[in-house]
């Protein structure tokens, strides 16, 4: 071998090690560095994928406007295909690896679960994007939500059908996480909300037809309304098989669906009168002038339209809230200090989000209550906000 | 309780029939290499979706369709070109690996070139249910079935009338003979993709009014078509046909009667028994093992 | 005839149909100890068919078979393995993923008295079948020729080889019984001198051996008896000789070509 | 068995020594899952590979030996360390049930009978929400030993470490053995097989209940340093990666089954950068291994180093 290759081989691997040190070097910058680990492909890619575009658009957004505190925002974002265990070596990744100061995201209640420990154990917040209520009840120190939790959504569902003074409810729901999920919240919370669960129906995440499950419903004796949790293009099937098989009692479908993709899917004919418990974003027009989520929503809107020319859904909202809470309690900590950003976070008051008015507490790492969700029925291919 | 059967019957035939056009896809690749293409469900991924961006493209509903069986064949085509014919003469479980991989591929450039979104298309024929003692029948449902019944006639006549149908079916019986005796039957092979994408991309473009489409709805369809090949009997054309249709009627009474969360199970346990007592699936070649 | 009560297999009056075809039927031989017994006939006389129910292959749908006096008419081919009966194949069924001597090992199977438990966790008594299989398997590949071949992978052994590596195989099992079947096929004059040794050595040992072959010198020349099938059926039986000079035989089956070859014995 | 012993040291040394070269602790983790999954693919390996029986639902035995480490502390109350074993036996008795119909089945019709038994585990962990917790998981106590609390990425890297190198000292031990000749004659021909008499049907089961107790091991083991476990670890998708890990890294050969299971958990971790790109580009390479080293890496490049003489 001669000595020029010898050479050639010396510089090569100088060059190797030089841009391995390139990050090390770029650290003296100091960017806040924030970790987000999403379900951007994979079944749960519907959630995942506006959260990702919308967490993007708001910290370019941000550094655009200076950064926080002078300091600018790095995104770390991984994709975890909706698989708990990638996202649990994802979020040690991101704390052991890419020291991150905070995360937003586990777009699934699954994934969040998973994740969960890595940042409790590193004490560092962990702002999640998923509608489980276990994610947040009984409270670890540094894990929040975002997201009204299914729960509430089977709550105001529920007070809905009430005021129809209907009490007899039948469930359709995905056996995703986020069916099942709200499913078993809805059978927990139906005694105390008056409600009688007289058939309980599933399909599969890719099932293509549910008029099966809905024959077996319409002949069940006494139904008076129909509750269908899911998300993804499941509810758009069971809503057009609804209307396939004429069934003419209410239909409620769940927060899983808020988009007006929604009603493309399904149909405007077929979707015509189903109500869902939503975030005031899928309305932000019709709110009074003086709600003071209006601006934030309108804003949010427009942007998110305007950057990826797709219908706005509450999932990216959730994004949104996810980081500005974050972002704000940075300035307000003025520090990125685990502990002390978790504090700051959790003194979270009078945010006001895409998902409502925030009010967090240590007992309380939502913030959210139940007026936050409104009541909104499909008329003519559009959302309208139902007084309530 | 009879409108009841006959909902059941219809959802059953209509979901079927999409598994019968899959597992004919899978036979006829199967039947010229050995191979179990799991990038099947691909094609029928790619018949709905290039259809419906066609569509949003301003084209008729027609052409896009008749684009979106080309892109699939295309893609067929260069599926064996670029993957499956440099790789022969590898063992059957290598070709399958293959398959899926090209599957994640496929999957991974949809979602890029497309999006992550679900897509419906209009029905062909409106969407208003044609009522039929009882049972609520969507028109589409008759385009699905119609549709294929015409590509298992169309098949029936190429590989019992045609000469290069015939290669086929002789490509099929014993590859070696067939060569032998004249038959080129790498192009053969090349057919065999060529004519399942088109048949995948068919089922696509008729499903998608029913069941939307989105980037990913290939994978389960893969497995249940599979799954339907499997208990017609691999290699059978009229297994495949049977097999769907079967499963299809064995989920949606199985759903309508037994237990919505558990009706793949009970079609896969049905499977199961059947394949117990019939090890080579319901239309299967039956052979004596020769030694 | 059939059924004499000092064979050591016998088969009696077996038929099989495959879907209403009639492959053979009212077929029977017996195989005494010690003695060479050949099978012959045209192609699609039934040979390998009844080869392979006396096996275990295939089931009989009617007849019984019994080896050493048991009755083994529904015995799977590895009981009768374990039983003292080997076979090797026409068409070669030689494991060829393995090398030669892997081949013969795996022949050994029955002798080697290993658990499982022990074979994971590599016992003594693992270690100790391992090396007892190792050196009879080297010694059977010695006495079929092909010691030299012992770690060459079976894939790339010549044809001929490979029906001695068969043979071999089933010599390590340690048989009573064993057949053959057309164990000089494709073998040039050289070889098939090499097994017809072989095939003697064995039987002096006191072995049964059964014959399927088509080399009608080879058939003269070693077996002691002989049972002509065709088209399923029983045509004839009996010494060399005795075969040789039948007229049905000559007819049916031998020809013209074939009474010159058997002359020439 | 020289080769026997020259894997094992190697893969000693390398379980021994990488830990030097890690600038931080994920790479404890990433490594860890590495060898837990390879433990699974090594199983599976003896299913495939050497006894030539493919299952598409090994994942189901992960998932029973995951799901046991929730549940055995939840319903009875057991320390979670004693339900590894437990878990394994589960998994080896439903295995053997299972197996011995199933096992009747031959290439693509056994492929679809273990499909549908992996679809049937995952069904039952989805459906039965009250017992699982469904599709969003279901928690793993903590374990403890001796009053020592069992946490952080380096002991699991030296737990499961250890495992892969027992896992695979068995899986190569069966090969050099009896029993594993007579999985492999099976695998060449089974005719041959029965008639040099090797009972089929019990190695066949005996291998599939191998596989399962492997499975289930690597599902207990990966529950545990997760402390967390959804349906996905039994899912089809995951019998899928198993099956590739094992083809891609050789079929024949258990190192195959380590190298094959490292490439496909170390893919996604490297590709992060390809963001969108990274499925089309895994499929790709998949693709690619698969054409140009069809017996599969280890294999391969050992066929390539011997026609290149140093």
């Amino acid at each position: 071998m001669g000595i020029a290759s010898m050479l050639r081989r010396g510089a090569l691997a100088l060059g190797a090690a030089a841009i391995v040190a390139l990050p090390a070097l770029a650290q003296r910058n100091d960017p806040i560095r924030i970790g987000a680990v999403l379900s951007v492909t994979g079944p749960a890619s519907f959630l995942g994928d506006p959260e990702d575009k919308t967490l993007r658009l708001y910290v370019n957004r941000i550094n655009a406007a200076g950064g926080v505190n002078g300091r600018p925002i790095q995104l770390i974002v991984y994709d975890d295909g909706g698989d708990a265990n990638r996202a649990r070596t994802f979020a040690t990744r991101l704390v052991e690896d890419d020291r991150v100061v905070a995360m937003v995201g586990g777009t699934t209640t699954g994934t969040t679960m998973a994740m969960r420990p890595v940042f409790e154990d590193a004490r560092i917040p962990f702002i999640s994007l998923a509608g489980g209520i276990e994610i947040i009840d009984p409270v670890s120190p540094y894990t929040f939500k975002t997201p009204h939790t299914d729960r509430m959504a089977c709550e105001k569902i529920f007070s809905d059908v009430r005021a129809r003074g209907l009490s007899r409810v039948a469930l359709i729901s995905g056996t995703d996480g986020f069916g099942q999920s709200m499913r078993t919240q809805c059978q927990r919370v139906a005694q105390a909300a008056g409600i009688t669960i007289v058939a309980d129906e599933q399909y599969g995440p890719r099932d293509s037809d549910m008029t099966p499950q809905l024959t077996r419903i319409r002949n069940t004796q006494g139904v008076e309304a129909v509750v269908n949790p899911g998300f993804g293009q499941g509810p758009a099937i069971v809503t057009r098989n609804y209307a396939q098989l004429g069934i003419r009692l209410p239909l409620y479908q769940s927060h899983g669906v808020a988009s007006a993709q929604f009603i493309q899917l399904a149909t405007p004919q077929a979707a015509e009168g189903v109500r869902l418990p939503a975030a005031a974003l899928l309305v932000a027009e019709q709110l009074p002038a003086n709600d003071p989520q209006r601006q934030v929503l309108i804003d949010y809107k427009t942007a998110f339209e305007r950057e990826t020319g797709q219908p706005v859904s509450t999932f990216g909202g959730h994004a949104y809230d996810g980081l500005m809470i974050l972002v704000e309690a940075i300035k307000r900590a003025n520090s990125t200090d685990g502990t002390r950003l978790r504090d700051a976070i959790r003194a979270t008051r009078g945010f006001v989000g895409t998902g409502g008015v925030v009010n967090m507490s240590a007992t309380d790492h939502m913030g959210l209550d139940l007026s936050a969700f409104r009541m909104v029925e499909i008329r003519n291919g559009q959302f309208v906000l139902i007084g309530n | 309780m009879g409108a009841e059967l006959l909902q059941f019957l219809v959802s059953g035939l209509t979901v079927g029939a999409v598994y019968a056009l899959v597992a004919l896809g899978f036979t006829l690749i199967y039947n010229a290499s050995d191979v179990v293409n799991f990038a099947q469900g691909e094609f029928v991924m790619l018949g709905g979706m290039v259809t419906v961006f066609a569509v949003a493209a301003g084209l008729a509903l027609p052409l896009a369709a008749a684009l979106a069986i080309l892109v699939a064949v295309a893609v067929g085509l260069l599926l064996h070109r670029l993957a499956i014919e440099p790789a022969r003469g590898a063992s059957a479980v290598t070709l399958i690996i293959i398959t899926i991989g090209a599957s994640i591929f496929l999957r991974g450039v949809a979602q890029i070139v497309f999006d992550k979104q679900f897509h419906q298309l209009p029905a062909f024929s409106g969407s208003d249910p044609i009522l039929l003692a009882g049972a609520a029948i969507l028109p589409q449902s008759f385009w699905v079935l119609g549709g294929a019944v015409l590509v298992f006639l169309g098949l029936f006549v190429f590989l019992e009338k045609t000469l290069l149908g015939k290669a086929v079916l002789a490509t099929a019986a014993n590859r070696l003979a067939a060569r032998l005796v004249g038959v080129d039957t790498s192009f053969v092979l090349a057919l065999s993709f060529g004519l399942s994408a088109a048949i995948g991309a068919l089922a696509g473009i008729l499903i998608t009014p029913i069941t939307l489409t989105s980037f990913d709805v290939g994978t389960m369809l893969a497995l249940k078509g599979f799954a339907a090949a499997m208990l017609g009997g691999m290699g059978s054309p009229l297994g495949a046909v049977v097999g769907g249709l079967l499963l299809g009627l064995l989920e949606s009474f199985a759903a309508g009667t037994i237990s919505s969360a558990y009706k793949d199970a009970v079609a896969f346990v049905v499977i199961l028994a059947v394949l117990f007592t019939m090890p080579q699936g319901l239309f299967g070649r039956r052979s004596v093992e020769r030694v | 005839m059939t059924g004499r009560s000092d064979a050591l297999l016998s088969a009696e009056n077996i038929g099989i149909s495959f879907g209403g075809l009639r492959a053979l039927d009212g077929v029977g031989f017996a195989a005494r100890a010690g003695e060479i017994l050949a099978i012959i006939g045209p192609n699609g006389a039934g040979k390998t068919t009844l080869f392979n129910i006396v096996s275990g292959l295939y089931r009989a749908t009617e007849g019984r078979i019994t080896l050493d006096g048991k009755d083994v008419t529904q015995a799977p081919p590895h009981r009768l393995a374990a039983l003292g009966l080997s076979r090797t194949f026409q068409n070669l069924q030689v494991f060829f993923r393995m090398t030669a001597l892997e081949n013969v090992m795996a022949g050994r199977h029955l002798r080697e008295g290993s658990s499982l438990f022990a074979d994971l966790f590599r016992l003594p008594r693992a270690r100790r079948a391992n090396a007892a299989t190792r050196d009879a398997a080297m010694a059977l590949l010695e006495e079929v020729g092909l010691a030299d071949k012992a770690e060459l992978p079976a894939g790339s052994l010549p044809y001929g080889a490979l029906k001695r590596l068969e043979i071999a195989r089933a010599l390590a099992t340690n048989p009573r019984v064993l057949l053959l079947d057309e164990p000089a096929a494709g073998c040039n004059p050289v070889e098939t001198e090499e097994i017809d040794r072989l095939i003697a050595q064995v039987a002096a040992r006191g072995v049964a051996v059964v014959l399927i072959e088509h080399d009608m010198k080879l058939v003269m020349r070693i077996s002691r008896h002989v049972v002509v099938l065709n088209q399923g059926r029983m045509l004839a039986e009996g010494t060399p000789e005795q075969v040789r000079t039948n007229p049905e035989v000559i007819a049916a089956y031998l020809g013209t070509h074939g009474v010159k070859e058997a002359s020439l014995a | 068995m020289s080769a026997r012993w020259a894997t094992l040291i190697i893969l000693a040394v390398i379980i021994g020594t990488i830990p030097w070269f890690f600038p931080s602790g994920f790479y404890f983790r990433v490594a860890a899952l590495i060898w837990v999954t390879a433990l699974a693919a090594v199983g599976l390996q003896i299913l495939m590979g050497q006894a030539g029986q493919v299952s598409l639902g090994h994942a189901g035995f992960v998932g029973i030996g995951a799901y046991t480490m929730a549940l055995g502390p939840k319903l009875l109350g057991l320390d979670v360390l004693l339900c590894l074993p437990l878990g394994a036996a589960i998994a080896g008795c439903v295995a053997f049930v299972v197996g011995r119909p199933i096992l009747r089945l031959k290439g693509h019709y056994l492929a679809v009978a273990t499909l549908g038994f992996g679809m049937l585990v995952t069904m039952v962990l989805v459906n039965e929400v009250a017992l699982t917790g469904g599709p969003d998981g279901i928690r793993i106590p903590r374990p403890e030993l001796l009053g020592w609390r069992i946490r952080g990425g380096e002991t699991f890297y030296w737990i499961t470490g250890g495992a892969l190198l027992i896992g695979v000292w068995i899986a190569l031990n069966l090969q050099a053995s009896p029993s594993g000749r007579a999985l492999a004659a099976l695998h060449d021909s089974e005719v041959a097989a029965r008639t040099v008499g090797i009972d089929v049907a019990a190695h066949k089961l005996r291998a599939f209940v191998i596989a399962a107790v492997y499975g289930s091991v690597a599902g207990g083991l990966l529950a545990l340093m997760n402390g967390f476990v959804t349906p996905d670890a039994a899912g089809f998708l995951a019998s899928i990666e198993y099956v590739t890990m094992v083809v891609i890294g050789g079929l024949a050969s258990v190192p195959g089954a380590v190298v094959g299971a490292a490439l496909l958990v170390l893919l996604p971790q490297t590709l992060t950068f390809l963001h969108e790109y990274e499925q089309a580009v895994i499929g790709l390479l998949i693709m690619l291994f698969m054409i140009f080293l069809r017996a599969g890496i280890v294999p391969g490049l050992a066929a390539l180093l011997r026609r290149r003489p140093a």
